[in-house]
């Protein structure tokens, strides 16, 4: 269990969190430079945060209020597994004096390096030293020679991010049997939904040093509390409306003369509220069927102006035709109004391509109107 | 040295060295049981030992200004103080020069560029080169000639690359060297009697040897050895 | 007669080495890692050897170590005599070849990747295990230089060495005494002799250094 | 264009490639400790091939023949822009100071800086040193520094890895641009599938420093040519059968007691094949409705052993049931047959969960024979 | 009577130190990035001024800058004369306080990362320029040290400048043969107001050279 409640100042940069980890994996999620690697070195103690409190298991590890410092345990005393962003691995050591470390006094240091080195793919590999490793293998050193040390707490920055997905789907899956078997708290930051969906038991947005919002990844996801949340987490569609009226099962919001009903009941008549859906959820019509009811409403119609293809799944770019007959409204700089991503045999099943018109439905179950949970 | 051995620490002006190093042979001889151990270097830094409490027995100095201050600060046995050679100052020109000078006053004149001398703060023999040319009237013209080396064997050494057109050095230093050419000998009363002291030192172990090491130095033998180095008979 | 010499300026040179390592690599250390009032005069006070001449250096160790000097009492309680033997030899080269140590290290020490001592202390490492896992093993080549240069001005210090551990033949004398006996002497081939011996040692001393550092110690670690 | 055949060993690591890059983007792609960072380095200069050739729009900067070198233009003169995996910053020099590097010669410098600290939104970062920046902070220095050069050739490595998602699609976004209008011949190395769809025009697997396969990326991608390539690209179901006939539109094939259906007609009758499946192709057939025609081939059912939220799809691992009856074969090491990957409002829409039995249909014409194209 | 020395010193210390950052600095790149044969015997060469005692190298200097010595006949061709001037006094302070420069230097040279010295390569820098913008910037900490080493050293040096600069009083007595002259004298009081002196100055530059160093030239980077 961490628990953290801290303030530090680093140039101009204010880092301001308060944050409790179970025995779980807590994602940090975040756009660059959102202070991400500062909260895990204030929680290793490599920097000293200007004051607040930081518990480890209980043990306070820190603890300062208004500049005077109460506790500060030292980093070694801290028992945590860190893998540093930039790896870090000790460059006049091998890859198994690197791994062993850590646990070098250990009576089964053998064992516990050499199941590490089988764990992270690097058989083979002991005797190198780290400039002759690819970036990849040094990722992997440094993963093996935090885990091998059995920390109490895992602090992961990026730790899988010079990975193949073969490689990284897998040490995924060891870590969090790991974490499982030894309930470690883990922070791990990532930039990847993926990963962070995988891993992750809870979510953390921060943004500009503060937590914009905290939750299961579920609720992170589809209940954005924030636009900033909610841009973080790859809900590309964000827009402005107004409350129009509400039944029993949500709210129905005017945008741009349309009415667009969603779920969410949070927010009262007349109110201007911002709403959002994620590109996955918006669904394309197909003229030779009868809209299924839970999509009958929220149908928009538009043209498809552009489209990228991503692997497994095609992004297209809609711009919608108003209401009222007119296409798009010249204040807005993008040339698209909606983002929505398919399936790539949906996409050359319906034989959609750049320029061709389609009716969508914002399907209003996912139609998340943004503000604090009701 | 073995344990029944009798050592004595002799520090000696290092221009005494090989003169010296002939001594200890017969001395050791003599003395089966004895076991001389030579320090040599500078007077000034000799002394700078004793001063500080260096175990040495015996000191032979080049200049009597240092067993002065010694003497004056009672580090010396009251009585041991003999002084046991002579030397004279001369002046010495590259071998192989054409246009050095003949003689002291020669010193003065325009081709004779630069002269080398002991440091007369530091070094005896730069003393009485003052002290000669003083004498002759020529210190002042000849300043800015002047070279002055920091010990005599460096004075040596510039005239006997011929970086210098003469130096004023000891006779003695001048004989040890093939290149250099005795140009003059410094002319007598033109400096004080250049006398090398030699004392034994309070707090030596060994004073009884200590004195009759000296007296060996002084005994005909010891003169006789000194001489064929170049040195005059201590006492005139 | 020329191997004496040797050995003793070779076992000085060795001692005060030693020794240098020792007290200056702690000193490195401490004015690389700590902050403290006054640590800029430690480290000028620390270089002062090397701006003053030897033989002055050598006048005031004999202050200290002479048997009238600072430690006279205690050196005379202790029976230990450090004046004119091969320890005051070794002191005096010690104290002129501290700054190079000193100055050499400080600057390899300050220069190791602050994030590689960061991952060793996450890892469980005191500061001192740091010191010696990580920052002295990543600052060796700067720390051999000063090893080198320490040994080497050791090898060839004279001023001090001739002022405090005296000019003893078979004692004292080291091979820079006995070249300088031999220059005043006039007895220019020994003295010839002596420098080319002392050049075919340092070479072979300072060839072999270099050797193992290229080929064995920094074989393949950065 | 860049023109490479070249070998080099590097310890025991053989690299043995032949490349052609057109004015394109081509991907290089594989796992970790392949060689990919390796081949950039080739053709930077900054290692040097055993032997083969290496030419840059028709400037041959590489020629050396058994042992016998007879070109090798210095990497100062190749003028290319390398981003490095590890960034390789300057860290005596500001941000500013090392984007203007390359250029601070040049008359328009000062523009041409701003406009990359736009680009790379580093703006109010450019008097800050290395150190006193954020991972991804780091990397978009690293990436301006390369582009603002001009080269003619691009080598990234990794470049996006450290950012976010947002900041690095708009940067791919201008990267596209920059490429299309310049038509930069690129390298680039990405171990992201989303990425090397998003920019890649070609894609090459590279696997123990040899070419696996090198195509357009839908060919490498929908038709690997070999197991290596089809496990890279993230084919998770590949299996082994039998071809037991054909007809006009490709072959059937004898696998666990089923026929499968596949529109390759690469293979002769009674040949061993490999062949696999995307998990993305794998379609959950519905109990309510007959299979539509396409569908209607290929059918299993199975079990749901396991289930992996992956944020926006969720991944499905299906044990079939033998056509016998019987479930399985104790052989196989793995718990599960199949992986599927399925979006989330399906996924929801057919109320699955761990236990459900369901029917799936591995849609004819993603089914691919593992092998050289017909 | 004090402030001749002290500026004679100054002056020899600067242009030694200057000779010495350009020599040195040039060898110690010359030996951290080339490989030629013969590399180690250029390496123990250069090292070899200070294992021997100052006043033999000056001795084998006055061979060399003398009148009558090996550059004898271009001196007297071009009416330069060294010896005895200040400029052998440089001459011979450079020739002894090289080896702390090259060493010092070399090491710092040899520690920089080389993923830093490819990457300017690959924007557009020849290798000239490569030293300029990276290596040698990078390196600055260990050149400076060898700077502050070589500029003590001469600040210091006194053996080998004596052979041939000789002692001429007002031109080329520096302070430590004022401090030598002083000691061998037994004038205590005089000598102990001297190594004052170069104490205070040998302090100001050195504290000067240090703040500047935390305050300015490395203020923000590593
Ligand atoms: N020494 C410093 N001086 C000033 N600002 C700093 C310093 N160190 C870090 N920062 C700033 O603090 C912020 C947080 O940095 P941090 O490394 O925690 O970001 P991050 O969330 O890990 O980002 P990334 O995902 O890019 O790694 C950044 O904006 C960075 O520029
Ligand atoms: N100096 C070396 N000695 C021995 N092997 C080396 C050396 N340098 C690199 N290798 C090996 O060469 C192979 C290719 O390295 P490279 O850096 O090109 O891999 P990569 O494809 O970029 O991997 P990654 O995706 O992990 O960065 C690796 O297996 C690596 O271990
Ligand atoms: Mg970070
Ligand atoms: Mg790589």
């Amino acid at each position: 269990m961490i628990d953290l409640t801290i303030k530090k100042k680093v140039g101009d940069f204010c880092l301001d969190v308060d944050l409790q980890v179970e025995n779980e994996i807590l994602v940090l999620f975040g756009p660059s430079g959102a202070g991400k690697s500062t909260i895990l070195q204030c929680v290793a103690g490599l920097l000293t945060p200007d004051e607040g409190l930081i518990a480890i298991d209980g043990e306070k590890v820190f603890a300062a209020t208004a500049g005077r410092m109460e506790r500060n345990v030292p980093v070694h005393r801290r028992r945590i597994g860190y893998v540093f962003q930039n790896y870090a691995l000790f460059p006049h050591l091998t890859v198994w004096q690197n791994i062993v470390y850590g646990v070098r006094r250990h009576p089964q240091r053998r064992e516990m390096v050499e199941d590490m080195i089988i764990r992270m793919r690097l058989g083979g590999l002991e005797k190198r030293y780290s400039h002759q490793l690819s970036g990849g293998q040094q990722q992997r050193v440094a993963l093996a020679r935090a885990l091998v040390i059995q920390p109490r707490v895992l602090l992961l920055d990026e730790p899988f991010s010079a990975l193949d997905t073969m490689v990284r789907e897998k040490l995924q899956q060891d870590l969090l049997h790991m974490q499982g078997q030894l309930g470690l708290s883990t922070l791990y930051v990532t930039h990847d939904v993926k990963d962070a969906f995988t891993l992750g038991d809870r979510l953390a947005i921060i943004n500009k040093g503060k937590i914009e919002q905290i939750g299961s990844k579920e609720d992170v996801f589809d209940h954005p509390t924030s636009i900033a949340a909610a841009r973080f987490t790859g809900t590309r569609n964000i827009f402005r409306g107004e409350v129009m009226g509400r039944d029993e099962n949500g709210v129905v919001i005017l945008w741009r003369g349309f009415k667009l009903w969603s779920s969410c009941a949070a927010a009262g008549t007349g109110s201007k509220v911002e709403f959002c859906i994620r590109p996955e959820e918006i669904m394309i019509m197909r003229d030779d069927r009868p809209p299924k009811e839970e999509l009958a409403q929220n149908l928009l119609s538009g043209k498809i102006v552009r489209q990228i293809a991503k692997g497994p799944s095609i992004s297209l770019f809609l711009k919608i035709e108003e209401s009222d007959g007119t296409s798009g409204e010249a204040k807005l700089a993008r040339d698209y109004d909606l983002e929505m991503a398919l399936p790539r045999h949906v996409y050359r099943k319906l034989d959609l391509r750049v320029g061709k018109r389609v009716t969508v439905s914002l399907k209003r179950s996912a139609l998340h109107v943004i503000g604090p949970l009701a | 040295g073995s344990s029944g051995e009798q050592q004595l620490v002799v520090s000696a002006a290092i221009s005494l060295s090989n003169a010296f190093e002939e001594i200890k042979a017969e001395f050791e001889k003599n003395n089966p049981d004895s076991n001389i151990i030579y320090n040599f270097a500078a007077s000034g830094v000799l002394q700078a030992q004793i001063e500080q409490g260096a175990p040495v027995d015996v000191f032979a100095s080049a200049s009597e200004k240092q067993m002065d201050v010694l003497e004056e600060r009672g580090l010396l046995v009251a009585g041991s103080r003999a002084d046991f050679a002579q030397n004279e100052v001369v002046l010495i020109v590259p071998g192989n020069s054409v246009r050095s000078p003949a003689n002291f006053q020669e010193l003065v004149k325009p081709e004779v560029i630069r002269i080398a001398v002991g440091n007369p703060e530091i070094v005896p023999a730069g003393q009485y080169a003052r002290e000669v040319l003083t004498n002759l009237g020529l210190w002042d013209k000849v300043q800015e000639k002047l070279v002055m080396a920091e010990n005599v064997r460096q004075a040596l050494a510039y005239v006997e690359k011929a970086e210098v057109d003469s130096g004023i050095v000891y006779y003695t230093d001048a004989l040890i060297s093939r290149s250099v050419v005795i140009a003059a000998s410094a002319p007598p009363g033109s400096h004080r009697p250049i006398v090398y002291p030699i004392a034994v030192i309070r707090g030596s172990k060994e004073e009884e040897l200590a004195r009759r090491f000296i007296s060996f130095i002084l005994s005909q033998k010891g003169q006789g050895i000194l001489q064929k180095y170049g040195f005059l008979p201590g006492s005139s | 007669m020329i191997l004496q010499p040797l050995y003793l300026s070779l076992k000085v040179a060795t001692a005060s080495t030693l020794a240098v390592f020792v007290v200056g690599l702690i000193l490195a250390i401490v004015l690389a890692k700590k902050h403290f009032p006054g640590k800029n005069v430690v480290e000028t006070l620390v270089t002062l050897p090397l701006v003053l001449p030897p033989t002055v250096v050598g006048y005031y160790l004999l202050f200290v170590v002479g048997g009238h000097g600072l430690l006279g009492p205690l050196l005379a309680a202790t029976q230990i005599q450090i004046i004119f033997t091969w320890v005051a030899a070794a002191i005096a080269s010690a104290v002129v070849s501290l700054p190079l140590m000193v100055r050499t290290s400080k600057v390899a020490i300050e220069s190791v990747d602050p994030s590689l001592e960061k991952a060793a202390r996450t890892l469980g490492s005191p500061e001192w295990r740091v010191l010696l896992d990580v920052t002295l093993p990543l600052s060796r080549r700067g720390i051999l230089a000063g090893v080198v240069l320490a040994f080497a001005r050791g090898l060839g210090e004279f001023g001090a060495t001739l002022m405090v551990a005296g000019n003893i033949p078979g004692r004292t004398q080291t091979m820079p005494l006995a070249i300088y006996s031999a220059v005043q002497t006039n007895k220019m081939g020994e003295a010839n002799l002596l420098v080319l011996i002392m050049t075919v040692v340092s070479f072979i001393v300072l060839w072999m250094v270099n050797r193992w550092q290229r080929e064995w110690w920094f074989r393949k670690a950065i």
